[in-house]
């Protein structure tokens, strides 16, 4: 069981034991980053493939299935495609921004993945402000995200810039202000700790997770939306909203570029999964104490997966908002809860009562706002409507 | 020797420069319904300006019309509202018939009343879908209505023989009568769409995103669209009580017992839910025609249909087709081909009030009220 | 705006996602290139000519009446009539065409020439799959000639009713024959 | 002294960019530099050790600060400066007084501070849980005081913002094909 819980670990400290020892930790390095952009990578493709399955069979078509083994080399033939596209720049384009836009989205992206512990003893680099660089790191985005939009010289691109920009800039607030609250009943803001923080279970078989809590289930929800607006998924995809404007601030792109906004929109979606997974789902522990036997980076793949599957359910199901209620629903509604959210959570470590009291006191000081919020930040009109018929 | 225009930059050189912000949406534009093209002016996203620029797809069908035999025009109308082909046979023979002063057996009015019903319900299906893909949400609702659809396209084909370009109605009656297992099979359909009206509405209606994205915007005040010549469900959704079945009472409409709903604001919302109870109603009006469609011939004895030569004379020929008031104006000179063929498209006079529904409203906005009037470029550019 | 109606869709997707692993109903497509639809006896795509007996130039029903050339919308038709007549299944003299091109370019399908022509030589065909290599889509006689087999075997209901109604002709015919003593000129 | 190489080269990184920040025709182009020297910035501090600070220097100042800046430069005219023109600012000799007064205060309190004058302990990078101690505890009320003022801050902003929406909207123009019906007389 340990073997195959630290299988990982062992074959990279296998590996760089080969080295001379001076050596040693720059090829421990290597092997961490060789590893993440590999797995990570083909997690791309895969996620590609997979989502565009789900997606047809969601609207009872088959998806790609004529490539390979069930469609499953798509995302091969897609990548040639990309390659041997012709890279089109436009003539007014303002070149070197063009150029960096890809490079300045997607490599920060890969840094993301550098503190996110996958399983026991698994994260590139163990850093006491973790989540803080992760947050640091995740910012970088919108500017590329300018770039591309204002480089491209092309109305729709300016319009699906400052779109992003005003989109990311709002929904970064909730999303840093719903992980708070784990921060604090962590007291760390490294990610292995807030992993450990969560471990054991209530009654043995509850496990502790925070989302099991309710602060912890009203921070993973407006975590997941938060996290949808930021990597640009449905509902909030109005950067790129095709219906409108074209492909947004991609318009311009083709080929290559394209492919690296495209795998810099999924790197970041996962990075994001993946703290979210981290920080409300128990990152990878396991679910009962039975089922601790499973390798703990198995049950961190399980879960980052099942939250992949919902980011696809959702957009297989939902139409997009527009801008002016997309942030009314950023700043009057997910802000306001993220904030309540911080009390309640703070209320729950102080109150000192038993946990189903404390569990329902919590949950009905979260549930009053949230209803009272939902009802006005679109400014509360009825949905329901009554219609007559003549003759 | 002419000096080459100096090449700026669209968004350096003039339009940022600018509290105003030009855009040409479509003829390429995804979301456009076809070739069509809306120059708007935009503060910030905000509409200003709209201008609707279309004729890309113009085929010179009223033209063509005035040259072709009567009979050789009905495959031209399949392609004018290119997913409704029944209505528009339909709505051509419909005033032929007029100018000749034939009649049309009662087996064939009810197959006529079936096939347009069974349009209208595809329609407003697809509509419904095409209005949620320009929404963005990625054509699931979309996939659902063309799936019923194939359904009914399945019905025309064993019917016709094409299952969109039907060319099926004929003066005096239709061309072909159901092959065997028809009505079964059409009563199975009908009877499964009921409940994929509510799964479709499951899905839909109550979606709070849906709601704040349609309701209040594009309001058609009913004043408006009356005096536009607006027809059809975005007419009823400003709560004008006006439907040709019920107005003219074509074809054997008075027999049965169907309700015409009434929206209240005339919104994108309310043309939206208008479609989705008159499928409700259209149901009820595919279950009294196959229950009560008689036996008898489908086309009149006295119906001729190569070389018709009506009498000198007028005729103006109108249907509810899904999409609002479709009519065919026919004059005669007693010649094998019309003097004067016109179309009065439904989806043409309804496209006259889209920039006054859009002003004010964004650009995610421009979309779902183009969406919501339900047009096809076949139609509009003729 | 209690999210309480996206919950409601989520369901509904849901319940499409699982159901089109096992309900045929939900899950329509047809994989064309493996999978056909069933030919519907109504089903048209591109005209052809009829003709009965092992010649096709011999047995071509068609007497290039023009009719079809005249009603069809879309003017692809073009026939030359030959100069000499020969005898048609009736041992009546007719004309025969000696240029029959339809544009399959120009075509649309409609079925009106089917539908005009007098004498059951033009039909509506079921095959569908015509893209070549080729630029040319003015098929001729040749081309388009096909046996009155073909046309039982794609329309059988139809075909069975133009081969009784032409049978009874043809016995008309013969029974005016035998009553009238001077044979037709051959 | 791979430690020394590479402060030289962060170093230059910095203050390469923050040139260019300054003398580039482009807004869009200055504020991008400025967004990378910022992150100079940010390396330097974590070259320090100092994790928090320059975490938060990239969050703060990459991820919002740079934002806002390319968003006014959006949002304003953004007339840009003409090729020939040197000297934008007319004032140019009191900003140069200004700069160089605020170089000078910072020099002085740099140069006077004790920490100059002792070499830093190895090993003293400031673990993020005692910052948050001593912000909570030592320096509550400067933290407190900057917080009252960012808020006032924001509501002056908020205020400012509301002032368009209390005027008078301008009526909505309702262009209407039917207000004005246009006679068109036609000759024959």
């Amino acid at each position: 069981m340990n073997a195959l819980d630290q299988i990982f670990v062992s074959a990279q400290h296998g590996l760089a034991g080969l080295a001379p020892a001076s050596w040693q930790p720059l090829v421990l390095m290597v092997l961490s980053i060789a590893g993440l952009m590999a797995v990570f990578g083909s997690c791309f493709a895969l996620t590609t493939i997979l989502e565009r399955k789900i997606l047809g069979r969601m609207q009872n078509r088959f998806g790609p299935n004529r490539v390979g083994p069930c469609g499953f080399f798509q995302p091969l033939a897609d990548g040639i495609k990309m390659l041997t596209k012709e890279d089109i720049v436009p003539f007014s384009a303002d070149k070197t921004l063009h150029f960096l836009a890809p490079l300045a989205l997607t490599v920060p992206v890969w840094l993301a993945f550098a503190v996110l512990p996958f399983g026991r003893n698994m994260s590139a680099i163990e850093m006491d402000a973790g989540i803080l660089f992760f947050f640091a790191i995740g910012s970088a985005s919108e500017l590329a995200v300018f770039m591309a939009g204002w480089s491209s010289q092309n109305k729709y691109s300016l319009v699906g810039a400052m779109r992003a920009i005003a989109q990311m800039i709002s929904y970064e607030v909730p999303l840093v202000l719903a992980g708070v609250p784990v921060l604090m009943a962590a007291g760390s803001l490294s990610l292995p700790d807030i992993v450990q923080a969560q471990s054991g279970f209530v009654w043995n078989f509850v496990p502790r997770w925070n989302v099991f809590t309710p602060w912890g289930l009203a921070g993973f929800a407006l975590f997941l939306i938060a996290a949808a607006a930021e990597s640009n998924r449905c509902p909030f995809d109005l950067p790129e909203g095709e219906s409108e404007l074209i492909a947004g601030f991609l318009t311009e792109y083709s080929g290559f570029k394209y492919a690296l906004f495209f795998l810099g929109e999924y790197l970041g979606l996962f990075a994001v999964t993946g703290l979210a997974v981290t920080l409300f789902l128990g990152g990878w522990q396991a679910p009962a104490p039975w089922l601790q036997w499973f390798p703990s980076w198995g049950w961190f793949t399980a879960k980052f997966g099942a939250l992949i599957f919902v980011f696809i359910w959702a957009r297989a199901t939902l139409p997009r908002l527009r801008l002016d209620q997309l942030l009314n629903f950023a700043w009057k509604f997910l802000v306001p809860l993220a904030l309540i959210n911080l009390l309640v959570a703070a209320l729950w470590w102080k109150v000192p009562a038993p946990m189903p009291v404390r569990w329902l006191v919590c949950a009905g000081l979260l549930l009053v706002p949230f209803v009272w919020l939902a009802r006005i930040w679109n400014g509360s009109r009825p949905t329901q409507r009554q219609y007559d018929y003549a003759g | 020797m002419i000096a080459p225009p100096e090449i700026q930059s669209p968004v350096a050189a003039g339009s940022l420069n600018h509290d105003l912000l030009e855009v040409a949406m479509g003829p390429h534009h995804p979301s456009t319904h076809g070739v069509f093209r809306m120059n708007v002016v935009l503060d910030g996203e905000t509409v200003v300006k709209l201008t609707p620029v279309f004729g890309y797809l113009h085929r010179n069908h009223e033209k063509i019309a005035e040259k072709n035999s009567y009979l050789a025009s009905i495959p031209y109308t399949d392609r004018l509202d290119y997913i409704c082909s029944m209505t528009n046979n339909w709505a051509y023979v419909l005033s032929v018939e007029k100018l000749t002063g034939l009649a049309v057996p009662e087996r064939a009015e009810y197959i006529r009343v079936l096939v347009a019903e069974l349009t209208r319900l595809f329609n407003h299906a697809c509509l419904a879908g095409f209005l949620l893909q320009d929404m963005g949400a990625l054509g699931t609702p979309m996939m659902y209505a063309f799936r019923e659809r194939e359904k009914i396209l399945d019905l025309f084909e064993s019917l016709t023989g094409s299952r969109m370009m039907c060319n099926y109605m004929r003066f005096g009656g239709c061309r072909c009568d159901f092959p065997e297992g028809w009505l079964e099979q059409a009563a199975t359909v009908v009877a499964g769409f009921d409940s994929f009206l509510d799964h479709f509405e499951a899905l839909l209606n109550g979606n709070e995103i849906l709601c704040a994205r349609c309701q209040g915007v594009g309001l058609l005040p009913a004043g408006l669209a009356v005096n536009a010549g607006v027809t059809g469900p975005g007419l009823r959704a400003s709560g004008v009580n006006y439907d040709i079945r019920k107005v003219d009472q074509y074809g054997i409409y008075n027999r049965f017992n169907f309700r015409v709903p009434l929206g209240r604001r005339g919104d994108v919302f309310d043309r939206y839910m208008m479609r989705i109870l008159e499928m409700r109603e259209s149901v009820k009006i595919l279950g009294q025609a196959l229950h009560d469609i008689p036996a008898g011939p489908i086309l009149d004895a006295k119906a001729k249909l190569r070389n018709l030569r009506p009498k000198p004379g007028e005729a103006y020929g109108r249907i509810e087709s899904p999409k609002g008031e479709l009519g065919f104006y026919l004059i005669s000179d007693g010649g094998p081909a019309p003097y004067r063929y016109r179309v009065r498209p439904p989806s043409l006079v309804n496209l006259t009030v889209l920039e006054d529904m859009c002003l004010g409203h964004t650009i995610a906005d421009v979309v779902i009220i183009l969406g919501s009037i339900d047009i096809v470029l076949g139609e509009v550019d003729r | 705006m209690l999210g309480l109606g996206i919950l409601r869709g989520l369901v509904e997707t849901w319940r499409n996602f699982q159901g089109s692993y096992y309900d045929p109903a939900r899950l329509t497509t047809v994989q064309y290139p493996e999978e056909k639809l069933p030919p519907q006896e109504n089903a048209r795509t591109f005209p052809f000519l009829v003709f009965d007996g092992s010649d096709p130039m011999a047995g071509l029903r068609c007497t290039a009446c023009s009719i079809c050339a005249v009603e069809c919308p879309a003017h692809c038709i073009d026939i030359v009539k030959d100069t000499v007549k020969k005898p048609d299944y009736l041992g009546k003299m007719q004309f025969h065409p000696k240029v029959f091109n339809i544009d399959m370019a120009v075509c649309m399908e409609c079925g009106i020439c089917a539908e005009v022509c007098p004498f059951d030589s033009i039909k509506m065909d079921h095959v569908f799959e015509l893209s070549s290599v080729d630029r040319n889509m003015v098929l001729e006689k040749m081309d388009l000639a096909k046996p009155n087999q073909y046309f039982q075997h794609i329309h059988p209901l139809e075909a069975a009713a133009v081969d009784a109604a032409r049978a009874a002709e043809q016995r008309k015919a013969q029974a005016k024959k035998a009553a009238a003593p001077v044979p037709a000129a051959v | 002294m791979p430690g020394e190489i590479a402060f030289y080269l962060i170093a230059l990184f910095t203050v390469a960019f923050a040139a260019a920040a300054m003398t580039l025709r482009r807004l869009v182009h200055c504020a991008l530099c400025a967004a990378a020297a910022f992150a100079g910035l940010a390396m330097i501090y974590l070259q320090l050790d100092a994790e928090f600070v320059g975490f938060a220097q990239l969050l703060v100042y990459v991820g919002a600060i740079a934002i806002l800046i390319v968003f006014a430069v959006l949002l304003t005219r953004g007339d840009e400066v003409a090729p020939g023109n040197k000297q934008s600012s007319p004032s140019w000799m009191a900003e140069v007084a200004v700069a160089v007064l605020v170089l000078a205060a910072m020099a002085i309190a740099i140069l006077r501070s004790p920490s100059l004058h002792r070499l830093a302990s190895p090993g003293a990078a400031a673990p993020v849980k005692r910052i948050g101690e001593e912000l909570m505890t030592r320096y509550i009320l400067p933290l407190e005081m900057v917080g009252v003022l960012l808020t006032g801050a924001l509501l002056g902003a908020v205020v400012i913002a509301m002032r368009d929406e209390s005027e008078p909207k301008q009526p909505e123009r309702v262009v209407s094909h039917l207000s004005d019906p246009k006679e068109e007389v036609v000759s024959r």
